[in-house]
């Protein structure tokens, strides 16, 4: 019924394809994450400095990524579900922006 | 004429006894109420804009007299000015708002210090020269005050209208707020933050007084014992002497001059010593370890009540050199009591 | 209808008109039929329902704490008694009526409607909702029977958590619990705006409302978590002890307020939008006329959404945040007047050139845009930092958000109920008696909350139990003015249940309004519309109305 | 009169109502939506929507473990070092396994094969099981020790920590206390994200109940489409969760 929809919504970006992600992309996904499970704990272990909990996030954020983007489509998906997503994150990082203004300034003008 | 007898016991008091306006008794005062009387024209303005739109319109285009609507879209130049008109008023606003809140919540530094610790439901207001008060508080005219608050418990919140200051009496941490009275008097301490059961009667007054009359209160109501010399006592008993002693091969850090000083910490940051400092470092003395010394001071938390603590913080601040703590040292090995003669606090 | 009549109210023919045969309310009868229904028309009127109730609960404990107000005294009540009265009342009303009160219920019933679609996206999860909403509703109730709980709505730490030993765990489960129906509401709308829209609904067709509940969608499905978890930890913290708000323990109280007021600031928006969408679409349909600068006021809508996540903290100025941080927030806070403001002026210029006729809903609106000026005004005063200091915790605070929320949201919430309620029930209710109940709403209500304006100026916090005698005489006045309130807010009660019955028949379109709802019968069949229709005008085009009027006529005829 | 619609132009209402008729045949279509499509996409919309709140709410947490790691940062080593690290790594790959097979499962389910889809779930279910096994055995651990948050939190351990026989540094007794909120932050999030994983394993059930009977296996995938991205959502949780909790400082000083 394409043709009668919402005219704007022919070459509407809410729409996709729909996709079949096959098993072997499943099985290399599911090899890196195991793998970046071993690295982070490695990384734990090795004394960097203030660059530990970065690279602990920083492996934690790309599993992340690649579980959102294949395990849960979201690389196959219309550009309303990656904004939908993006705007989770984004509210999240107000949250801790906006309240991290507070706690950090807290201290100064004490000098 | 016949008023019912209610009514008119109303009227009267309507006319006597409800003021529309404040009294301005603190230098903060007339700042405050300029900005208020600025915001109410722009309200009124606005209202009256908004008011004279809708009932025009309504006027001049109702049905009987406009019976077919014009479609109109909008106009750009329109909206663009109830834009920005609105939005540079706010900061003009914006701008006085925070001028103004600087001035309120950043004391000037030769103001007299009150501490105030608010308790479930009664202000202690204590001044450092032993003079204890509930519910109360005396200052004089003409100097700036500086008020040390903090709560036993849980939220309060220190208002007084009339000078038009107030603020957050939170548990755990000190907050500050000062003004300086212009006019004598007695003024209301309100609780303006809810704080159980008798929240609506945690309130107190100030007593404005000149500075002579001020003299001679304090002289009258000191309990005999200034908060450092409590502070003192304090020290000893609780055996903070005995690494604090203040000699070179003393456990602790000397603490003599170190209010108001910088000091460098064990994790390599810089500080400001003040009293929320102090205290801080009295309660989780792990996470203020001065530079050099190792982290063997007992936490005290739990074993010290909030004013003492406000009275070993005045007693640090007053330490001048370390002659006091030697006395309290000989005092505390020879089993005595602290001394107490008042007045004595720098040698 | 003349040219000169002075309402466009265009009744059919009592003699001969009836409600139509088939319709959602009779389409399936019994009890069960309502209880399971996924007709978002049904559910919304069983949300209807149960705000109403909620509502006259709230309203008898404000009506309580009123009376306790008239005299200086502790006398009505004991201070516990009435610590629990204000509590309940902020409970009760924000979460079980504000927040539910325009979305659930018109929202629900008229998003589809007019989208063109035949029900929400998820009408189980709609359902679902409401049955949430009745489940926190039961929580809450039940505190209250137990006997209170005296927080205050905002459930402030270490009080809630240390200090009181009132029901306080129940009453948050029972707020956390209504938080999921709110947001599964919100989930709702915006699936059904995004997906469901009818050919030829684009976005810059669809009516004002619509925008409106989608923002505040957004602000439901964002916001209300930070609040799930934020109670969650308070039961925690209750329950066990775990430290997290608890400064003894080394937990920071500023903390729970930051995460408090993430959700509880955004609230408010969520609360005051749909109203806003209400207001435009009575405006415009009174008026005649498009309403002035549609994109502007779509945007606007948004653009509260958006800012309404960042200015949280101005309701912890004077708590101990960081002066810099408060800065920040304060600037903030002033952006997000500006699109209140461009709504206002839009709403003012929609009149202008139009052909006004002031029916009921057209004068709650007018209450509305007053009310919500002088309370979007104070916002500003309360937005300033230096003049916070002042003016938070007094009475200028309640004032300030009572205009908003009761003028501003309630009085959209009865513009809207009378303006859809022939729609939604096919009858009309007596006008003469509608309008009477609006102007009395509207002068009760400047007489109970204006004096509160002076009340805190004058310093009188707010949630005292005995205040001193000076400020009697405004409670005084306020007292009065909330009995004509009360009048009021008991008057559309009556009158709409008795138009239920005996009310006149309203016919499809009883406003010549052009929203897509009002094209189809009233009441609506069950699947709204027999076919999905096709749009092809934009929102608020008369022209087209007329026309379409014009050409019925003449098939008729 | 009674039900104008705004159509304007009959032959497109009609071939519509023609295209409907052809998409009304399967069960699961609910007839307010127009296509299956639709539905689909509504479906997969609305569930993302759901986890954005999710996100939110979790949120709350990360924001308190963010605050309080960096001021009570001694604190946080020490109470990160009583957890063990074989069981919570452990733990993320047996979790990265199960959600691997739910990924395997929506795949069996596109294609229609109902054998696969019951062994994927099932498996799925297992390793969801087995993860809240070993969470359970690291709450009994912490149970013993007196390390949950409330009246019965014991310091001594990390006080004295040569009296348990452990390597530890000691910390003073103040940073000790802090310990508590390490653990009350510990016991929040994961115990949050343990009641999302026993939610999804009672869903399990029910998917598998209904896979059995071959529902999902006819083109209709949209439940075990929308479950996954749950179980997904809640295994992303965890993979924070991991390094955030248990290794904070594992390196020697």
């Amino acid at each position: 019924m394409s043709e009668h929809q919402d005219p704007s919504n022919v070459t509407n970006p809410e729409h996709s394809e729909h996709h079949i992600v096959t098993p072997k992309v499943y099985a290399i996904v599911f090899v890196t994450l195991l793998f970046f499970t071993w690295l982070t704990v490695k990384a734990a272990f090795v004394n960097l400095g203030i660059l530990n909990p970065v690279i602990a996030l920083a492996i934690a954020s790309t599993k992340a990524v690649v579980v959102i983007l294949f395990f849960m489509h979201v690389k196959f998906q219309s550009k309303l579900i990656k904004m939908t997503v993006g705007a989770g994150f984004f509210t999240f990082l107000v949250l801790i922006t906006m309240t991290l203004s507070d706690y950090i300034s807290r201290a100064w003008g004490l000098w | 004429m016949h008023i019912s007898q209610v009514l008119w016991q109303f009227l009267i008091k309507w006319l006597t006894a409800s003021a529309l306006f404040l009294r301005e008794a603190s230098t903060i005062a007339p700042y405050a109420d300029a900005l208020y009387f600025f915001l109410l024209t722009i309200t009124v303005i606005g209202l009256v804009l908004v008011g004279t739109l809708v009932f025009g319109f309504s006027i001049r285009y109702r049905k009987e007299r406009h019976p077919v609507a014009e479609q109109v879209e909008g106009s750009t130049l329109l909206e663009a000015t109830w834009t920005i008109i609105p939005l540079a008023l706010f900061l003009i606003t914006f701008v006085w708002g925070a001028i103004l809140y600087f001035r309120i919540y950043n004391p000037p530094t030769n103001a007299m210090n009150v501490y105030i610790v608010g308790k479930q439901w009664m202000w202690k207001a204590e001044h450092p020269g032993g003079q204890h008060e509930i519910n109360a508080l005396h200052v004089p005219t003409g100097r700036p005050v500086q008020l040390t608050m903090i709560s036993q418990d849980v939220f309060h919140s220190f208002s007084i209208p009339d000078f038009r200051v107030k603020r957050e009496v939170i548990p755990g941490r000190y907050s500050t707020v000062w003004f300086q009275a212009t006019t004598p008097g007695t003024y209301h301490i309100f609780c303006t933050q809810y704080c159980g059961t008798n929240h609506s009667a945690m309130i107190g007054e100030v007593t404005v007084m000149n500075p002579d009359d001020y003299q001679k209160w304090t002289q009258q109501s000191t309990s005999g014992m200034s908060l450092a010399q409590n502070g003192e006592r304090l020290f000893a008993s609780m055996g903070c002497n005995s690494c604090h002693s203040g000699s070179a091969t003393a456990r602790g850090p000397n603490l003599a001059g170190v209010y108001a000083s910088k000091l460098q910490l064990a994790n390599g940051s810089q500080v400001l010593v003040n009293d929320a400092y102090l205290r801080d470092a009295i309660l989780n003395p792990s996470e203020h370890i001065t530079a050099g010394y190792a982290p063997i001071m007992p936490t005290y938390q739990g074993q010290i009540s909030e004013d003492g603590l406000i009275d070993l913080v005045e007693y640090i601040k007053t330490l001048q050199s370390n002659y006091r703590v030697q006395q309290t040292l000989t005092t505390a090995d020879s089993n005595q009591q602290a001394p107490t003669t008042p007045g004595a606090v720098k040698p | 209808m003349s040219a000169t009549s002075s309402t466009i109210l265009n009744l059919p023919d009592q003699r001969t008109a009836s409600l139509p045969k088939r319709s959602y309310l009779n389409n399936e009868d019994g009890l069960m039929s309502w209880l399971l229904t996924g007709d978002h028309k049904r559910i919304a009127i069983l949300y209807l329902i149960s705000i109403t109730l909620f509502f006259f609960i709230g309203g008898a404990f404000a009506g309580l704490i009123r009376l306790e107000l008239l005299t200086p005294q502790p006398d009505l009540v004991a201070s516990d008694t009435y610590n629990k009265l204000f509590s309940m009342h902020g409970i009760i009303m924000v979460f079980f009526f504000l927040v539910p009160s325009v979305p659930a219920t018109l929202g629900n019933f008229l998003i589809p409607i007019m989208l063109g679609t035949k029900d929400l996206a998820f009408p189980k999860v709609n359902l679902l909702s409401w049955y949430l909403y009745w489940i926190g509703g039961i929580f809450t109730l039940t505190a209250l029977v137990l006997g209170g709980v005296d927080t205050g709505w905002t459930f402030t730490t270490p009080l809630s958590t240390h200090y009181l030993n009132t029901h306080v765990v129940t009453a948050a489960m029972g707020v956390f619990i209504a938080g999921f129906s709110s947001i599964f509401t919100g989930l709702n709308f915006i699936v059904t705006i995004h997906r469901m829209r009818a050919p030829g609904m684009t976005w810059f067709r669809m009516p004002l409302f619509v925008w409106s509940h989608y923002a505040a969608s957004i602000l439901m499905v964002l916001g209300t978590p930070v609040l799930a978890i934020t109670l969650v930890l308070v039961a925690l913290e209750r329950t066990i002890g775990i430290g997290v708000f608890d400064p003894t323990k080394g937990g920071d109280p500023l903390l729970f307020q930051h995460l408090f007021w993430f959700y509880s600031h955004p609230a408010v928006y969520i609360m005051i939008l749909p109203g806003m969408g209400v207001i435009s679409e009575v405006v415009s349909t009174f008026s005649r006329k498009r309403v002035f600068g549609y994109t502007a006021v779509a945007f606007s809508s948004v653009a509260i959404a958006l800012f309404g996540f960042f200015v949280w903290a101005h309701h912890m100025f004077i708590m101990g945040v960081s002066n810099y941080s408060a800065l920040v927030f304060s600037l903030l806070t002033m952006l997000v007047a500006v699109p209140s403001a461009i709504k206002i002026f839009n709403w003012s210029f929609t009149l202008q050139k139009g052909s006004i006729t002031f029916e009921t809903p057209m004068l709650y609106a007018f209450g509305f845009m007053g009310l919500f000026t002088i309370g979007g005004m104070t916002g500003v005063f309360l937005g300033a930092l230096g003049m916070d200091i002042h003016l938070t915790e007094t009475y200028f605070i309640v004032a300030h958000f009572h205009f908003v929320m009761v003028g501003g949201m309630l009085m959209a919430f009865l513009s809207g109920i009378h303006f859809w309620w022939p729609k939604m029930t096919g009858r009309m209710y007596p006008e003469s008696l509608s309008k009477l109940a609006a102007v009395t709403t509207f002068i009760g209500f400047n007489l109970t909350f204006l004096p509160q304006f002076i009340l805190g100026y004058l310093g009188m916090p707010r949630r005292y139990h005995a205040y001193p005698p000076e400020f009697q005489v405004l409670n005084v006045l306020s007292t009065a003015g909330a009995t004509v309130l009360g009048v009021g807010y008991m008057l559309p009660l009556l009158y709409l249940a008795w138009s239920l019955k005996y009310g006149a028949i309203a016919g499809n379109n009883p406003w010549q309004a052009t929203g897509l709802e009002w094209q189809i019968q009233s009441p609506p069949l069950t699947e709204n519309f027999i076919e999905i229709p096709i749009v092809d005008y934009e929102a608020y085009d008369y022209e087209w109305l007329a026309k379409k009027m014009e050409q019925e006529v003449t098939t008729v005829g | 009169m009674d039900n104008t619609i705004v159509a304007t132009n009959p032959s497109t209402t009609e071939a519509a109502v023609a295209e409907e008729h052809a998409h009304i045949s399967l069960p699961q279509h609910r007839h307010h939506f127009e296509t299956e499509e639709q539905q689909r996409e509504a479906g997969t919309f609305g569930m993302w929507l759901f986890l954005l709140t999710e996100i939110m709410f979790f949120g709350g947490m990360f924001f308190a473990y963010l605050l309080y790691r960096n001021w009570y940062y001694d604190a946080f080593v020490v109470g990160s070092n009583q957890l063990s690290i074989p069981l919570g790594g452990t733990n993320t790959a047996v979790l990265i396994t199960s959600g691997f097979f739910m990924a395997l499962a929506v795949w069996a389910a596109e294609v229609r094969k109902r054998a696969l889809l019951m062994l994927f779930l099932v498996l799925t279910t297992v390793f969801g099981f087995v993860f809240l096994g070993i969470k359970y055995v690291e709450y009994h651990e912490k149970w013993e020790l007196h390390h949950i948050p409330g009246a019965h939190f014991d310091v001594s351990q990390f006080v004295n920590p040569k009296a348990y026989g452990l390597k530890e540094e000691p910390i003073a007794p103040d940073m000790a206390q802090k310990v508590q909120i390490y653990f009350s932050l510990y016991f929040a999030m994961t115990g949050m994200h343990a009641l999302h994983m026993i939610i999804g394993v009672g869903i399990l059930f029910w998917l598998m109940w209904r896979a059995q009977r071959g529902d999902f296996t006819s083109g209709y995938v949209a439940p075990i489409e929308n479950f996954a991205l749950y179980w997904h959502f809640v295994d992303i949780v965890w993979l924070f969760l991991f390094p955030l909790l248990y290794l904070i400082n594992r390196h020697p000083m």
